[in-house]
């Protein structure tokens, strides 16, 4: 799950790491007035779920009081990478010297929370990674110890010379280690952190992710998504224990397991045909997921065969099969079904499926090219 | 011989009370795992398809002398059922549940490590060495006892490439689904170097997915410490970048973990790596001439 | 640093570990109003920083009305091992099964903290500890760790068969133990815990210390704390960085280390005498604190002669004979006094001693010898 | 040879620009010892008495290849300085800062056991092997190069005791202060057996205080594994029951933990126990022959 910079600021704010002054704003008055309030100049910044809002001309710095509403309106509406701006941030203009870049992540190879630091802040992380790996200094943190005084002031001297900026430093990254800890985020970042003229450091920019398996213990941070209607169909498909993502081409998938799932697209790809989803189905044997599962995949009206690859684990072949049986019972589907079913149970599945007079293939490679044969 | 169970596993249920739990317990013990006892706080003294169950962790190993347990219990009580499972003094802990709170297993870790227990999972269907355990999901039917280890971040997708090699007569010697979570237990390099020394193993099938750099590891790991012959195939090829596919490990993002790469590092070190699932027997085939 | 019963159920409450319902009361017409409240029966219980409460006679069960005046009388003012009860417990009989001990304190052993679990509650459990050690169940807690979920339930299944207990005694080990870690305890102790008519777990007693380097960052705690006259001298000398204790004798004593005041008082004793007073100047050599541990010292009339006991690490020899040079100078001490120095500085430490004209011996048995002597 | 401490050592002084680091920096290098370089952070660049200080161990190590290192900074700093010390690969720390709070401690401890650093203290007085190193707080004039290994609880207590020592020509191999803390570093038991691993070390002086159990535990390691001969002092034979000597660990409770107890666990597996300082140096000669 993704929140706003504003959000994650607000959250920075509350563990008191010094943010820029700024306001939300949804219109174009709302943004006048607050850069009233806090005096120009001030940067507008779109709030969008999404990366590169710079490149996409997403930020601006407003110098003159014209400036604020032409800005303002010329982002509020602008689509951003499939996501409308809706709202704007006007924060307060601040004159820095340097740039740094922060962040915590979970670090796959160490099992840890790794922190990231990097003296060239303000531009995108990951072409700092791929020019000039070099530059950017990576600490694991240690689980039983967490950000120990001693690790936040050796990152802290890695990044400054001046040992009041050090203070500050260590100070600040063991308040984003606790931030990283007690909402069970995935990613925080600070880019740019910044030293105003006054010598303190500042969080120009924020961006939180949170691990979405654990938001059932973050209330809070639940209470701040904004899913995208796409989103909230995959969310939709979460709660009835399916994971569905929606792609661009004709054939509708259903399948168990996320690996097998990947491998049927490519399959399907690999013989020249097109997608129109991912849906997993996941590893339980319940008929009424294969119905939400249908009607899921039916709701894209670009889909013109479905494609069923069921392999029985804990999913039961002869529960999907029967779940079909239901579900094509309570659908009017007027599009053909391709079925592969194999694993536990797969004889009884097999058995049900021919009563019903379904097209049945026997392997994956067949079953996707007979999915782009009924396609054309 | 196999790697990590086989009939000296004496094996533990964690949850076997509940849905999953029961109704796998029966079914690995009708495949012939040594399944010795189950637990299920508060329900110690009854019985599961006739599987004595117990309190705690460490009532059932003094009474069973299990060495091995199996985790089906919901996803935020997970982290504390390994940590149970690992301070009696189990030395392989095998956790199929799934969802469970990455920060959990961040700090399940250090404690793993320093115990000596063998973690595999979370999020992952288990393993089995072809009659002699099996300790997961697994449909047992489809496994042939045989000579090609494997390994995979997939569960369904296991069980194809295994259909396919048993349907090719080639059989296996141990089959390990590692799971896909961000955090995660014994991973391709441990297990490259256990079937590395496991006389059994001919030949290893590593089968990966998109996001992180475990398989670039790998290749390179392959590379440095594995004479055995080892075939690849890698899932989410055609994914569109930012996407999240089902597991936390298969997203892409920026030009990183893509499929590409993946199967770049491990041409570069010799590695045939499948273009779709089929290939896998030609190729495994290929290499144990 | 103690607290009282009350206090530590309170903190116990603020955790929601169930406690008795009681009001603390410092007269006897508050007693008879907070047994109205209550209703019959309930426990006069005195509260005093000192064990065995109940052997002296300062815990009672007031049946009637007419019981609680009488006994709140006879309890308040009472003196429990020099201690004035000044206020009271009345607290609500409760109805109840089996008694349990449950308690965390630190152990050197396993440098950790430990859980001890017996269901021998309601006596003193270092005697439960003396005659059947095995009924004791103890468990070390991992630090890194902490008291998991499946530590909290397999000392619950040591104590309790009921599952329903199970699980109160889990959920309430948990408690504890964040009690504990929150508060920088040394030891936390519910005894008994009882299982009441309705099944459920309730602390009937509680008893938390804590340590005392680590006061700085409990404040909170630290406002608990409720000092003897005697306490308030040692704490006025911990201030000065002196360590403090009264005894009976009348041989003053002033020593460097807490290992060589020890032996300086066992030796005092071997050779016949008594000392006044245990006296660490501690490890550094301010002249100040000279002058001010022989006010100290003096402060206590029955002292007939003081002894100086220095040798000389961190301590310079020169400095506190300079210090005693001082402190001779502005505080009329009409006490003889007998000195050793050895260690750093000693020679010039003697140099200044020798023009001051103090009595000076070799060695400790000597002083010692010397002191006794000159006590007569 | 000796313990712990020889001409090897390459210190570090956590610490160093404090009052007590400064001077004792001073005072460690003036006696010999090989002291590296000092560690407080901000002051990087900047010298002690001719000492480099660094911002940070880990630069310390880095260039002065130090080995062990002494703390003295505040209490409520001290756990993190220990971690510090250790996280940078240091193998012996000494930690004589005094106050820190048990809990502390107890966290520390896990790190240094997974690292294999061995810590002295805190609250301790430091360690000195005679004419090779002196590393902490300890009078250096008054020590003796020979063949005594020495423990104690108390720092000035165990100076008395060396003066006795030395005074009558007994020389020492290490004396060894290891802190009255509740939760503390090495111990009489680890200390005894480097000093019978120690061949330079004929004979062992262990002197003891009221409170806790180590003494009766470390009776018990004397008779298991120890040959050489060990004799011993218990200070607090007279102290009052329920009060706090200064040391956490001098503290009497209800009849465990006596001085009386003590001294009866060490005669009864045949160690030798001195009523007053004064006896030691006898009890040693006598042991000795």
């Amino acid at each position: 799950m993704k929140i706003h910079e504003y959000q994650a600021k607000e959250i920075f704010s509350r563990y008191l790491i010094p943010v820029t002054n700024e306001v939300v704003c949804y219109t174009v008055e709302e943004a006048v007035a607050a850069a009233d309030k806090l005096g120009l100049p001030v940067v507008v910044k779109a709030q969008v779920l999404a990366g590169g809002r710079g490149k996409a001309g997403g930020v601006k710095l407003a110098r003159t009081k014209q400036d604020v509403p032409e800005m303002a309106g010329k982002i509020l509406g602008m689509d951003i990478k499939g996501y409308t701006v809706e709202k704007i941030l006007i924060a307060q203009g601040v004159k820095f010297s340097s740039e740094f870049y922060v962040g915590l992540t979970i670090d796959r190879n160490s099992k840890s929370v790794i922190f990231m630091a990097s003296s060239e802040g303000g531009v995108e992380i990951e072409e700092v990674a791929k020019d000039n790996p070099d530059a950017i200094h990576k600490f694991v943190i240690d689980p039983d110890l967490g950000m120990t005084p001693f690790l936040a002031r050796k990152i802290a001297f890695a990044l400054f010379s001046d040992f009041n900026l050090v203070k500050q430093g260590a100070d600040l990254f063991q308040k984003l280690y606790r931030i990283f800890m007690d909402t069970d985020s995935s990613l925080v970042e600070i880019n740019p952190l910044v030293i105003t003229e006054e010598g303190k450091l500042l969080a120009l920019d924020g961006k939180m992710n949170f691990d979405d398996n654990a938001l059932f213990r973050q209330s809070a941070i639940e209470a701040l998504n904004e899913p995208t209607e796409d989103e909230l169909k995959e969310i939709d498909a979460k709660e009835k224990g399916l994971t569905y993502i929606r792609l661009d081409g004709s054939i509708g998938c259903m399948v168990n397991g996320a690996g097998l799932a990947m491998a049927t697209l490519d399959l399907i790809k690999y013989f020249g045909g097109e997608p129109a989803n991912f849906l997993d189905i996941g590893g339980s044997s319940n008929p009424q997921k294969v119905i939400d599962a249908m009607n899921l995949i039916l709701s894209d009206k670009n889909v013109k065969v479905v494609m069923i690859n069921i392999f029985g684990g804990i999913t039961r072949c002869d529960d999907v099969a029967r779940g079909l049986i239901i579900a094509l019972d309570k659908i009017k589907v007027e599009v053909p079904i391709v079925v592969r079913l194999s694993g536990t149970n797969s004889k009884e599945g097999l058995e049900i499926l021919k009563e019903a007079n379904l097209p049945i293939v026997e392997t994956m490679s067949q079953a996707a090219q007979k999915a782009i044969e009924l396609c054309k | 011989m196999s790697i990590l169970v086989n009939q000296n596993t004496k094996l533990l249920v964690q949850g076997i009370t509940g849905r999953d739990g029961s109704f796998h317990a029966g079914k690995m013990k009708a495949y012939g795992t040594n399944v010795v006892g189950g637990v299920s706080p508060g329900k110690g003294g009854s019985t599961v398809d006739g599987i004595p169950v117990f309190n705690t962790v460490e009532a059932a190993v003094k009474a069973t002398g299990a060495n091995t347990s199996i985790i089906f219990v919901p996803a935020h009580l997970a982290a504390d059922a390994i940590l149970e499972a690992s301070e009696a003094g189990i030395g392989l802990v095998i956790a199929i549940s799934e969802g469970v709170p990455t920060l959990d297993m961040v700090k399940v870790m250090p404690y793993l490590a320093k115990k000596g227990t063998k973690l595999i999972g979370p999020n992952c269907p288990g393993l089995i060495s072809p009659d002699e355990a099996l300790v997961g999901i697994l449909p047992g039917n489809i496994f042939l006892k045989g000579n090609v280890g494997l390994m995979s971040r997939s569960g369904t997708l296991t069980y194809e490439m295994v259909y396919q090699l048993t349907s090719n007569g080639i059989g296996q010697s141990t089959c390990v689904g590692i799971g896909g979570d961000p955090v995660a237990g014994l991973y391709y390099l441990e297990l490259l170097q256990m079937f590395q020394d496991d006389p059994e193993t001919k030949a290893i099938v590593l089968i990966g997915e998109i996001g992180g750099d475990a398989e670039e590891r790998a290749a390179q790991y392959i590379q440095e410490h594995i004479t055995k012959p080892v075939v690849a195939f890698i899932a989410g090829q055609s994914a569109p970048p930012g996407k999240r596919m089902g597991h936390a490990g298969a997203i892409i993002s920026s030009g990183s973990g893509t499929a590409e790469e993946k199967i770049k590092a491990f041409e570069k070190v010799g590695v045939k790596v499948a273009k779709i699932p089929s290939e896998i027997p030609d190729l495994i085939k290929q290499v144990m001439e």
